[in-house]
């Protein structure tokens, strides 16, 4: 099978285009796509992922296919780092195809089958992008990729704030994606060759591999939603329907860290530690902005979406810190580190599709985006709450699950910082790794509001109450899901042990220490500098709880009673009265209060139905998109001028470029 | 040698028919034919050459190489489509009362001489006739473009006139300089206007002549291709003429108009030996992109805005074959195809949407997918290849041409970046409502022709996933040629 | 230069005439009176390309010479003339820069067009070569005479005499573009001339004036 | 893991369970003694938890399960903690299970569920403490983190009982930097165990509770499994401070038995200051409202990151 894993692969981006081909077959008949078409799709995913597991840590495999320009046919190659991302690709498009096939109902938007051929679209390119061995299949699959995404996000046309976030979207994509081309233009080295072959062998010399490391940081950044080109973000994300959001968010911004990996540690030949210090600090500001925002969201998937922001801060802080390692030399800690990077890409990818997901079924079952119009949704919908808190404890950061341990190697790797001999970036590491932790405690501020104000409390309308909980499609894919966060969080020596070969092929050293053959303990150095074991953990806190439940029931006795809550014997109490979402974001508000841009809305005293709101805006729209927009349409009439109507001015222009060009040629 | 004579003279014979029966019922058709006839010509011409390699018939006056005969089949099958575009639009035009009887008999008689003009400049081998050629295809468009007799197309026929006549008049001094430095050479009988003659002789040609010539004849023919400053009457006639007519000049005059500049900078590179040309090029170029990118912001009109942005495409042509180098000439020639295919079915869509809206401002043009997706789609996704998005082929040209650009000419490429992120907001910022939302559109009297828009975008996709050996073939050597 | 033969005087005669008719049609004010100029200018043409052609014996030049003057003398100045007639329009010819500034302008672009010309006429073999400037000069005030004019017929009359010093450099320069070609160019100016006849009445019938200003709406400096 | 390990991991745990109480009721003993009250019982907090037990759970209508639920995980999270700090020895094989990472992680979970369970209700109140409580955590949290790094630094490990064991090795030196830190860590443990002046575990005022707000709806044996686990909480903190800053006394890796029982006594010696200085600060100063709150621990957490620079600067 591992032999020719790359024919699998092929086979799965055709069967995957294939399947969304058949979907235009009958556009409008509902029940053949989504109860056929979408679990094909979903069973191609797992196929993917399966093959792409067994190619983990094999040779590369490469060939060449009759397609492309004459001169550059597409050139494919699956090695370690491709299979890994394949493989978080295939595993969790899989769940998400699941549950969009219990998702998608007619009548929203476009029709189903032509969804179906955009959604198995996107995971094709998805898929090709991460195989693509030469720029121009890379460039094509990646723009297919954008495209396909850009009308699913606008699935919902009619509506014109949708409509926005995809041309907003489309447009930061495609300004990223010609960086990235030029990247490459840079990286061919005057060569003319374009496979990544060459640009491997190629020597870069001058400032030429800075120029190409910034164009990638610029390009990749843009569709990471790396500050300060992150506004598309926000907007695309809930304008999508929920699956799509989900594969966005979980898949596809991966897709760019794995461009950026791609350029960074395999194409270029060196790197140099101002790159890495520049990522690092990037980085952060993101996470930090990201999660900020995310406090004060109202609508849940927007704050999902800059809770997504702040993940792929952490992500890139740590590529820079990978790239600050390799530059001087210590491989193992920069294994350490890019074994951070992927394991929160993975752990990304599950956590946030899941709960991507959740929102979806939320949206389905109440019609509902607001946080302040959900509340005490456990109770309506057990089988989604309980899945996603498994997904908000994850992305909290907490211990056992899987967040938590990317996080904990993450901030081993900056402990092991003070090795590096320039005593700047000694002294700069500490302030992030504060940093960093800061993001992280946020984060769990945010998960709380998020988890808290959906599922928690009482319903805050009365619609609420006929919510239904999501069906067995949907159920399947949250359990999948949910199961992975579970799984990775507490089994990651040997998720490390998976990462291995890409450590290697990026960075010439593994991350697990030689002689710690401990399935048990993690221990990325040596056991007495850190160790860490979920599953003991785990079994400690879940046998405590056992435990003392056992003994306080036959101590003493197990009776509950159910009464009213007693809320300090407030005699009147409505679910109004809970903390909206804009309440529970308040003190972050005011602590971070120069971050935002805030437009309040206050009543006055003689208003006959006063009314208080508040508009939490990002100062970087202001200060840099708008001003773009506005320097781009002042010099639009500027140009503009040119245009003024009057044949003799346009005939003046022709006889003074004659005279102009006369007068140089002379 | 038969098929040169019958690609020039089935559109010289349509026309004559079309301008005494051009009026009736069936002149639709007999356009369609005799573009479909000139088309199997062309693809006969176009076999011919694929089996014997380059022509130089006719005493030498007609000339047939990889560079002119993919446009020569590009020239007779968007001549095609167009046709058949036109049959339900212009018909539906009539309706609307926009246009009478003696007006359709105009057009299809002016539309085959239009078409004749092209294909003879593009076969034929004498730089003069080349210059006839292009002034003839001036003229026939002059009265394409006003045909409605609005006051808005007589101001843009009337600039059209103006400007391009006064820049071929530089071009046609050029060309005289050119046969002043020629004849000395080559005898004023030896074919000294021949480009076959001339290519070979042009080591020794004076410098200090051909750069002059070369600065007329740039202003001159590029004032046709729309190179800015000298665009100016490019939007008005693409604008205010018939969509047809805005298809073919879009998508083939100007071709054929760079085409020609393309030829002296041929000669006048092998004269010069010095970057004198390709400097010009890329500087006018350059320009191009970046005034058409800032003025494509600021459109309202539809069709306006589509003049713009193939200003734009022929600046990154011409920045292309100025930067030179078999890779960025191949991608400039690439270009020429995909551009004219996917520019001529935009304005297919662009027509029949307007026609439904009753209106070519863009804020009345709403929702287009809802009551007709095909037209809508065909929009959408044209917009989407003629802004660059894979996997269509203008995709590919510009990936060449912009990698090239990093390597070769960095200075360029900030501008690049910014004129191409300027242009696709400006341009996807308006098609998107006209294509998604609510809709205004009604319906129209008879079906549209959308065959031609999804042949054309098919053809456009498949170039940018695989371009046919043969064509690759011809690609690299007209590349070679121009260096 | 003192050993030039006599046609080749006549020549430089004649191409001194036609850069003074160039000049005398820049200043011109009344429309008839320029289209008057026009046909001198093309006489003037016309007689020196048959100068050429007797001095070197070219005799498709006589051709060239005959079509100049049927196309140039006769028939385009009636065409005009008509126009003018049917169109009733023999206002007074309004530049929009003043005439002694035009003229000065005039001065610099003859004097650049002569420095220009210079090397390249050294090249030439022909006895005509230095004509060229003169040439190239008449096309630049042609030129300016279209920007300064706001009228559509002055502007189409500076169009024709750009042709004309365009024929000229082609004359003197080379002794005539090959036969195909002055007739295709030929045949150019004259549908060219016919279908700006239609225009006219077009344009008047639109907007009740040949008045160029009215030819300004389509712009994008709102 | 050996035998000896094993019992002195057993040990310790239990020592934890059983003073955790008692300290509370040391502090509250303590702090009546300052303010001149006639103190309550030591054995007190004993009692109250006793007593809650015995009672009937009552559990609002609108309960989840993760209502009931939450007393148990916090309570679970809280055992874990106590068994990875090194109180007695550092022959603690749970320790290398979890480290000083871990540890905080373990905090935050408790954190989160209680903050769950409080919104859970969806009681103003509730919504009001949840909010709060995650309020202080975020600044708290990587304060204390840094705090834990400056001591991995110096110790190149994050291991609690690798670190300790430096700690008790080296020789007695001032290091500058654990003075920061120390500072830190005082303020971010009065922090996080609700206590003035960022909260006051003694108020009747709703609307200045933060701890006490989340655990409103709590009755018997919920309640009584919180207040166990606040006071293990305490306990963790101040036995996590002792061991870095006051780490003498305690029995090092392979000490033996007899190191762990010379142990016990200085420990409950150590923690008998502790709190007497915790009541002394609490009678000192005053409670400050909730939007003081990180300024006073955004100094702490400056503090600490302060202290991390100041000891890669002056070297360890």
């Amino acid at each position: 099978m591992s032999d020719n894993a790359l024919g699998l692969v092929i086979a799965a981006v055709v069967a995957w285009i294939v399947i969304g081909a058949l979907g235009l077959v009958r556009p409008r008949e509902l029940r053949f796509v989504s109860h056929l078409l979408f679990p094909l799709g979903a069973a191609v995913g797992l196929a993917l992922a399966v093959v792409a597991f067994f190619a983990l840590g094999q040779l590369p495999q490469s060939t060449v296919l009759p397609l492309g320009l004459p001169d550059l046919p597409f050139h494919l190659r699956l090695d370690s780092l491709s299979a890994f991302f394949l493989l978080l690709l295939g595993a969790v498009g899989a769940a998400i195809s699941v549950f969009a096939a219990g998702y998608f109902r007619s009548g929203e938007g476009a029709a189903p089958g032509l969804l179906c051929f955009e959604y198995h679209l996107f995971l094709a390119a998805m898929a090709l992008v991460l195989v693509a061995d030469d720029a121009y299949l890379f460039m094509v699959s990646w723009e297919a990729m954008a495209l396909s995404s850009f009308f699913l996000v606008t699935t919902d046309h009619r509506i014109p704030e949708i409509r926005q976030a995809g041309f907003l979207y489309l447009l930061i994509a495609h300004v990223g994606a010609i960086a990235i081309l030029l990247c490459f233009g840079v990286l061919q080295g005057g060569s003319g060759d374009y496979t990544f072959g060459s640009m491997r062998s190629m020597v870069l010399t001058g400032a030429w591999p800075s120029v190409a490391f910034f164009l990638a940081l610029f390009g990749f950044g843009a569709k990471a939603g790396l500050l300060p080109m992150h506004v598309w973000l926000p907007e695309a994300h809930p304008a999508a329907p929920s699956p799509v959001s989900a594969l966005m968010s979980g898949v596809m911004l991966k897709t760019a860290i794995y461009g950026f990996l791609r350029v960074t540690f395999d194409l270029l030949q060196g790197q140099l530690w101002w790159w890495g210090v520049i990522a690092l600090v990037l980085g952060l500001a993101t996470a930090l902005f990201g999660v900020i925002f995310a406090c004060v969201q109202s609508d849940m998937k927007r704050l999902l979406a800059y809770s997504s922001i702040e993940n792929i801060g952490i992500i890139v802080a740590g590529i820079g810190l990978t790239i600050l390692f390799k530059s001087y030399g210590k491989t193992l800690l920069a294994a350490i580190t890019l074994t951070a990077v992927l394991y929160h890409a993975l752990n990304h990818a599950f956590f946030k599709s899941l709960l991507f997901l959740a929102t979806g079924s939320v949206l389905h079952a109440t019609h509902e985006r607001s946080l302040g119009k959900l509340g005490g949704l456990i109770h309506r919908m057990p089988w989604v709450a309980w899945l996603a808190l498994v997904g908000t404890l994850a992305i909290a950061g907490l211990p056992p699950l899987n967040g938590f341990v990317s996080e904990w190697l993450l901030l081993q790797a900056f402990l092991f910082t003070p090795s590096l001999p320039q005593s700047f970036v000694n002294m700069l590491v500490p302030l992030a790794a504060g940093a960093l932790v800061l993001a992280v405690a946020l984060s769990a501020y945010v998960m709380v509001k998020f988890y808290g104000i959906i599922f928690l409390g009482r319903p805050r309308e009365s619609n609420l109450a006929y919510a239904k909980d999501a069906g067995w499609f949907e159920r399947a894919a949250l359990s999948f899901l949910a199961l992975g966060c579970v799984v990775l969080g507490i089994f990651p020596v040997n998720v490390i042990a998976m990462l291995d070969p890409v450590n290697a092929m990026l960075i010439g050293s593994t991350a697990l220490h030689a002689d710690s053959g401990n399935w048990l303990l993690l221990t990325p150095i040596n056991a007495d500098r850190a160790s860490y074991s979920p599953l003991i953990v785990l079994i400690g806190i879940v046998a405590v709880v056992l435990l003392t439940a056992q003994v306080v029931h036959r101590l003493y006795h197990g009776r509950v009673r159910r009464a009213p809550p007693w809320d300090c014997g407030f005699p009147l109490q409505t679910p109004r009265m809970q903390d909206t979402a804009e309440g529970f974001g308040q003190p972050i508000r005011e602590v971070f209060d120069a971050v935002f841009r805030i437009e309040r809305q206050l009543p006055s005293p003689f208003d006959t139905a006063p009314k208080y709101a508040v508009k939490v805006g990002d100062h970087l729209w202001h200060w840099l998109y708008l001003p773009l927009a506005r320097g781009a349409d002042a010099l639009g009439r500027l140009v503009g001028m040119i245009q003024q109507g009057r044949i003799s001015v346009y005939l003046t222009y022709s006889f003074f470029t004659l005279l102009a060009l006369l007068f140089f040629v002379r | 040698m038969i098929e040169i004579l019958f690609v020039l003279g089935l559109p010289v014979a349509g026309g004559l028919v079309l301008a005494v029966i051009g009026h009736r019922d069936e002149a639709p058709a007999v356009n369609v034919a005799v573009s479909l006839l000139t088309l199997i010509a062309a693809a006969a011409l176009t076999v011919r050459v694929i089996a014997d390699g380059p022509l130089l018939v006719l005493d030498k006056q007609f000339f047939v190489d990889p560079f002119n005969v993919f446009l020569v089949a590009l020239t007779a099958f968007v001549g095609f489509t167009t046709s058949i575009f036109s049959r339900p639009y212009m018909r539906i035009e009539h309706e609307h009362g926009r246009l009478t009887v003696g007006r359709l008999r105009l057009y299809h008689s002016m539309y085959q001489i239009f078409n004749f003009t092209m294909l003879l400049a593009l076969l034929t081998n004498n730089m003069g006739i080349l210059w006839v050629a292009m002034e003839a295809a001036t003229l026939a468009t002059v009265l394409l473009v006003s045909l409605y007799r609005t006051a808005a197309s007589l101001e843009a026929a009337w600039k059209y006139f103006i400007l391009c006549g006064v820049g071929l008049a530089q071009a046609l001094f050029g060309t005289i300089l050119l046969y002043f430095a020629a004849e000395r050479l080559l005898g004023a009988e030896g074919g000294a206007l021949l480009w076959t003659e001339l290519n070979n002789v042009k080591g020794s040609l004076e410098p200090t002549v051909l750069s002059l010539a070369f600065v007329f004849l740039l202003v001159g023919y590029g004032t046709k291709v729309g190179l800015v400053p000298l665009h100016n009457w490019l939007p008005d006639a693409h604008a205010e003429g018939p969509t047809p007519v805005s298809a073919v000049l879009s998508g083939l005059l100007l071709n054929v108009a760079l085409y020609a500049v393309v030829r002296c900078k041929v000669l006048v590179e092998g004269s010069l030996h010095t970057a004198f040309a390709k400097d010009l090029m890329m500087g006018f170029g350059l320009l191009s992109v970046v005034v058409a990118a800032f003025l494509l912001s600021r459109q309202k009109d539809i069709k306006r805005m589509f003049a713009y942005s193939s200003i734009e495409h022929m600046g990154i042509i011409t920045f292309a074959f100025g930067m030179g180098g078999p890779v960025a000439s191949f991608a400039g020639l690439l270009h020429m195809t995909v551009h004219s295919l996917t520019k001529s079915a935009i304005f297919f869509a662009v027509g029949h949407a307007t026609q439904k809206a009753g209106t070519q401002m863009m804020d009345n043009i709403r929702g287009l997918i809802t009551l007709s997706p095909m037209i809508g789609w065909g929009l959408m996704l044209g917009t989407l290849a003629i802004l660059g998005m894979p996997p269509f082929g203008v995709f590919t040209s510009e990936f060449l041409i912009l990698t090239t650009a990093m390597r070769d000419q960095p200075w360029a490429t900030p501008f690049l970046l910014l004129a191409l992120g300027v242009a696709f907001a400006a341009v996807f910022s308006r098609v998107q409502p006209m294509v998604f939302g609510e809709t205004t559109a009604k319906r129209l009297p008879l079906r549209p022709a959308m065959a031609p828009v999804f042949v054309h975008l098919a053809l456009v996709l498949m170039l940018g996933l695989w371009i046919p050996p043969f064509l690759a073939d011809w690609y690299r050597q007209a590349a070679r040629l121009i260096g | 230069m003192a050993t030039l033969p006599l046609y080749a005087q006549f020549i430089n005669l004649f191409a001194a005439f036609l850069l003074l008719l160039a000049f005398a049609m820049l200043a011109q004010r009344r429309v008839l009176s320029l289209i008057n100029l026009f046909a001198m200018q093309g006489f003037a043409l016309a007689v020196s390309t048959a100068i050429v052609a007797y001095g070197t014996h070219q005799s498709h030049l006589y051709w060239s010479a005959g079509l100049t003057l049927v196309l140039k003398v006769l028939l385009l100045p009636w065409l005009l003339h008509r126009l003018i007639r049917q169109l009733d329009v023999k206002w007074d010819v309004e530049g929009l820069i003043n005439i002694p500034t035009t003229m000065l302008v005039g001065i610099v672009l003859v004097v650049f067009s002569f420095n220009l010309a210079l090397p390249i006429a050294q090249l030439s073999h022909t006895v005509t070569r230095a004509t060229l400037g003169i040439a190239m000069a008449s096309v630049m005030l042609s030129f300016l005479m279209m920007i300064t004019r706001r009228k559509a017929i002055p502007q189409v009359v500076g169009f024709l005499a750009m042709e004309n010093g365009l024929f000229f450099a082609a004359t003197s320069a080379t002794y005539g573009m090959p036969m195909v070609v002055e007739l295709g160019i030929a045949l150019d100016v004259l549908v060219g001339m016919i279908i700006l006849g239609v225009f006219f009445f077009q344009i008047r019938e639109q907007f009740d004036s040949l008045d160029l200003k009215h030819l300004e709406t389509l712009k994008e400096n709102e | 893991m050996t035998p000896t390990e094993f019992a002195s991991q057993l040990l310790q745990l239990g020592l934890a369970l059983a003073l955790a109480p008692l300290l509370v009721g040391w502090i509250n003993q303590c702090r009546a003694w300052l303010q001149n009250k006639s103190a309550p019982s030591l054995l007190l907090p004993y009692r109250t938890i006793r007593k809650l037990f015995m009672k009937d759970a009552v559990v609002a209508l609108q309960a989840s399960p993760i209502f009931r639920v939450a007393p148990y995980v916090v309570f679970g999270a809280m055992c874990c903690a106590a068994a990875i700090i090194p109180s007695l020895a550092t022959d603690l094989p749970f320790g290398r299970a979890a480290d000083t990472i871990a540890l905080v992680g373990l905090f935050a979970l408790a954190r989160v569920f209680i903050a769950l369970a409080a919104m859970d209700i969806g009681t103003a109140f509730g919504s009001l403490g949840a909010r709060r409580e995650m309020f202080v955590g975020f600044l708290a949290e990587p304060a204390l983190l840094m705090v834990l790094f400056t001591a991995s630094l110096i110790s190149g490990s994050t291991s609690l009982p690798t670190i300790v064991d430096v700690f008790a090795h080296r020789e007695l030196a001032i290091y500058p930097s654990l003075a920061f830190a120390g500072v830190a860590f005082a303020m971010v443990s009065l922090a996080e165990n609700a206590r003035i002046p960022v909260d006051n575990p003694a108020t009747h005022l709703e609307l200045t509770m933060i701890h006490e707000a989340m655990i409103l709806e709590y009755s018997a044996r919920h309640l009584a499994l919180i207040e166990w686990a606040s006071s293990l909480k305490l306990f963790n903190y101040s036995c996590l401070g002792i061991a870095l800053f006051f780490p003498v006394g305690i029995g090092v890796a392979g000490a033996g038995w007899t190191a762990l029982v010379a142990a016990a006594p200085v420990l409950v010696a150590k923690l008998a200051v502790g709190g007497f200085a915790l009541a002394l600060v609490e009678t000192l100063s005053a409670k400050m409202r909730i939007f003081r709150a990180p300024e006073f621990l955004g100094t702490a957490f400056l503090l600490a990151v302060l202290a991390m620079l100041v000891n890669l600067l002056l070297g360890s």
